[in-house]
């Protein structure tokens, strides 16, 4: 028997495609040539999440990005945020200000008590991530400060 | 109806009341620890917020946090679930104080339901039957030997706040008496910040059987038949059944109308769960549950009334659909709690479920949160899912129950699938009637 | 009762009826062809043969290879399930040469009612009101110009042999008539093997109504209500409910009187089904069906009656347990067949499945055969799954079936899925009694 | 027929590949040629098949090997076998013998009818798989012939 020898280029290719297409099964048939891959395994963890479902902090793919960065302010509360100390008057912080730890970010309103924000972080105030009178929860990026 | 429901809670009965509210057309708001971003109840709810992170007490326990969710998304009710704040009267109070419903009682019936000793006493005054004890607390050593001696020992010795099985011991004697008292007082304080104890006659070998009342602001007030939840290992429910097997309905039909005697006296409203101890044809009141009961499935099976469902209902003022003369259970329920511990050692099991493969089929039910590839947390308690089987006889259910056991596949963690297996083939369990000490008696000999 | 059982089918009623011989305490066998191997019915039958390789005629439908499978395992009895061999005289009867029990009525019946123009003569007889056509095949083109002419146009043209929608055609006129009279005349002796037509009014847009009776050999007749069959495609059931919606009782009684009567005529044993059309208050019989229904939960779930438990019971000479009187449905059940197919061109759908997370809780019942991992053959037909809503009231169980349908996941294949959820989600279904055309005609549109 | 010698390094190669690509089946064929590898350990494909079976052909590793071999007779029905025409004769054929194309094997009893099985191989009978009055069903192996 001769010696047999694997291509392994549309092996490869349809494992990309798998990827790509976000298939689990590819067969490919071509005359006498068939080659069939497979991916298991992740599905598991997919989607048992029927529902669509709206969070509350209408989180944006940004935002989420932000919950493990280092240079993210955090919301310790579930409630509404203020940028201004009443309306009409300035914010507390704008972007670009230079930051001082202690200084007071914005005020987050919970069952009719306005919780003043500290910053525990120093530095420049490089975005604001969150809106006037927007409701946030607990752990979610507010600002970014480097 | 209310537009928008706040669900406090997690885990299976978080999903129980989310499904109920749906089928209402009610808007759901699930919180969540941070742990519990992944979890079933975030991912079905219409709405989430995350309140705190893991640890209770910061989290499904801040009352604050859950009011300012309500704010925030406008949620007009608080569904407390079972656990956490469902008996909390403080909390209670404040959601009225901020105009929001608590599904649930009065706080007042919260608060005198919660005081063991005051609730005997109430019970009492109704005519409830209690066992034979202190009916305050006990206020010097003399004064606890003279009731023991009194009631005659062995009695039992119980922290006013305690529950859950904790602040509780039984005496003999006198000795013993003197000796534990001090004891149980210290554990009493440490534990629920407290050291009131009272005495009560120690009852050898009962059986726990629980009477499920509903109530609505129209003057309904209405029992939905028994349960048996005897089977318990550590004072904590395995598996419960209704109706109770080998109890006469005259006997019975006795203890449901001083019940809904008692809950008209009090004027109680919404769902509730008088617990009775039961021995030689006698109950002797232990407890009243002002909230929604972990097994409070098997009722609605035989009843096929969706307490959930009426509990909402008749917490936003609407009246009971039904009469008494109406509710005719039929068949036979079982429940068994399907808990992430180990079968034998009973050490509870955390890590990823790999493939959950659920029973199903006729008169199988399962209430559950998890899902293939769901991360067991370890902050949280270990019931995993409910299996409600029923069928027309006991041992039908019987059979039903062990059938859907065989079929249940949870990878990857230890769960107690076993043991149930092994309660549904014991002769002893098969002939009913056991007692709350069967299971932990017997429990290596299964 | 029967020790052993060999359950002739496959997919989800072959672990519907495996449940209930588990249940009963009796062992199963399992046959398979090999694309089977792995297939649910088989995992969790307590033994298995494979009888064959993947074609239905080979395996599924091999009568002597079922058979040598009684022979080597011992089985006493064969369930047939629906499909395959259920509604086959011949192999019941070679059963019952080889002194194994047929579950399900004696051949004789089978067989009467299997004409669909035989069974229509005896209902006819046994005063069960039958739609006006030829009471025989057509003998020649005048034959069927003159009865079409008294009857009046529109008439349905059927295969007599037929069924599942195959072999029949409406016409509007005599013109009409003679042109499809041979085409089909061809198709029926194509597909069924015999030209044998005839002529019946046609009902333009009737509702499916059905009522399930089930009888023992002591002399018990017993209907189980009806259910609503109406939503189809291509005269396939989609969706069924129970009870109809809009028929007065009075009616739906004077029909259960004259079913049971029909069967007591005949001393039917076990379950049947007789299928009508509804019209203008009119009932008119279609046919029988002298076996297990899909939509047999339905019933179930209102009655509380488990059909194929006691169907095995009368099959082995049991009494029914119950009575007429005691038989009181109560609440509204509804059936989705969840499909393997697209909810858009309905084409079929074959491969892996993912991802299986089915919907649970109070009210829900879930009859399948799949799991997480599970391939699809393309051998055999593609129901994947039944989901059984029952609620309170009709509304309560839409409601109920939809948020199910929303917590279902299915990865991995194509399910109809959407498609439920929108006629779920119709006004018009929603006011119910919905024809028979209706799905058909607004598909596109809902 | 030339003794069948198996190419592992195609087999070697396809395996790097399953795991190079996070695969979990990958089916080659070229003409004539065709391999199949997959990996199993994911959870999906595992066992939902929860009480334990009994199944009647009393498989044994063994057995299920042959399957795919192609030294394999399979049963070609459900039924008993009978190794002798009748009790107490010889049996058919015993291992070690030469067997032609055609030779009677052995017999399955199905519906009270006694079915000669005849060899569609030729060659030596190197293993009998069942015993005598064994229940078997389709597919199952029988004998090895090489």
């Amino acid at each position: 028997m001769a010696k047999k020898n694997i291509d392994k280029g549309p092996i490869k290719e349809l494992s990309k495609l798998l990827e790509e297409l976000n298939l689990v099964e590819i067969s490919y048939r071509d005359g006498d040539f068939a080659i069939s891959v497979s991916r298991g395994g992740t599905q598991l963890i997919s989607h048992a999440a029927p529902t669509e479902k709206k969070v509350i902090s209408n989180n944006t793919n940004q935002e989420e990005d932000f919950k493990n960065d280092p240079r993210a302010i955090k919301s310790p509360m579930v409630g509404t945020i203020y940028l201004q100390p009443e309306p009409g008057a300035n914010k507390f912080v704008n972007e670009g200000d230079a930051i001082k730890s202690g200084q007071t970010l914005l005020i987050i309103e919970a069952m009719k008590t306005m919780n003043p924000i500290e910053s525990n972080l120093q530095g420049k105030l490089v975005k604001v991530l969150v809106e006037n009178e927007q409701a946030v929860e607990f752990g979610q990026p507010l600002m970014l400060i480097e | 109806m209310f537009d928008k429901v706040l669900i406090a809670n997690r885990g299976e009965i978080a999903v129980r009341i989310n499904r109920a509210c749906q089928e209402l057309g009610i808007s759901t708001v699930a919180i969540h620890s941070e742990a519990d971003a992944d979890s079933m109840h975030v991912r079905i709810a219409d709405e989430s917020v995350c309140i705190g992170p893991n640890p209770v007490n910061k989290s499904y326990l801040n009352t604050h946090s859950i009011i300012a969710a309500c704010e925030i998304t406008g949620a007009q009710a608080v569904h407390p679930g079972y656990g956490f704040l469902s008996e909390n009267a403080s909390f209670s109070k404040m959601l009225e104080d901020h105009k929001l419903i608590f599904i649930g009682p009065n706080h007042s019936h919260i608060s005198a339901m919660g005081d063991k000793i005051q609730a005997k006493k109430i019970m009492n005054e109704f005519g409830v039957p209690t066992v034979p004890g202190s009916d305050k607390a006990i206020e010097s050593e003399k004064d606890a030997i003279n009731i023991s001696k009194d009631i005659g020992y062995p009695v039992l010795i119980k922290a006013s706040a305690g529950g859950g099985g904790r602040g509780m011991k039984v005496v003999n004697d006198e000795k013993e008496l003197k000796q534990s008292l001090p004891i149980i007082k210290q554990e009493a304080l440490s534990f629920f910040g407290n050291d009131s104890v009272y005495i009560e006659k120690f009852i050898d070998s009962p059986r726990h059987i629980e009477v499920q009342v509903i109530c609505d602001s129209h003057g309904n007030f209405l029992h939905l038949h028994e349960r048996d939840c005897s089977v318990q290992r550590r004072n904590q429910k395995v598996l419960e059944e209704a109706l109770a097997p080998g109890i006469e309905d005259e006997k019975k039909d006795e203890l449901f109308q001083i019940c809904i005697s008692a809950m008209e006296k009090m004027q109680y409203l919404g769902l509730g769960t008088l617990e009775f101890l039961y021995e030689n044809g006698e109950f002797y009141f232990m407890e009243m549950n002002t909230r929604l009961q972990v097994e409070h499935p098997i009722t609605e099976m035989l009843t096929r009334i969706d307490l959930v469902r009426e509990q909402i209902c008749v917490a936003h003022g609407e009246k009971i659909f039904t009469n008494q003369d109406n509710i005719k259970p039929l068949g036979h329920s079982i429940e068994c709690r399907i808990n992430a511990e180990n079968s034998s050692d009973f050490k509870p099991s955390v890590g990823t479920i790999g493939l959950f493969h659920p029973p199903a089929g006729n008169g199988i039910r399962l209430d559950t949160f998890i899902y293939s590839g769901y991360k067991v947390p370890h902050y949280y308690d270990n019931l995993l899912a409910k299996l409600i089987a029923t069928g027309r006889t006991r041992n039908h259910a019987i059979k039903r129950a062990l059938r859907s056991l065989n079929e249940m596949v949870i990878d990857g963690i230890d769960t107690n699938i076993d043991l149930h297996k092994k309660i549904l083939s014991s002769e002893e369990f098969r002939k009913g009637s056991v007692s709350i000490n069967w299971l932990e008696n017997n429990i290596s000999s299964l």
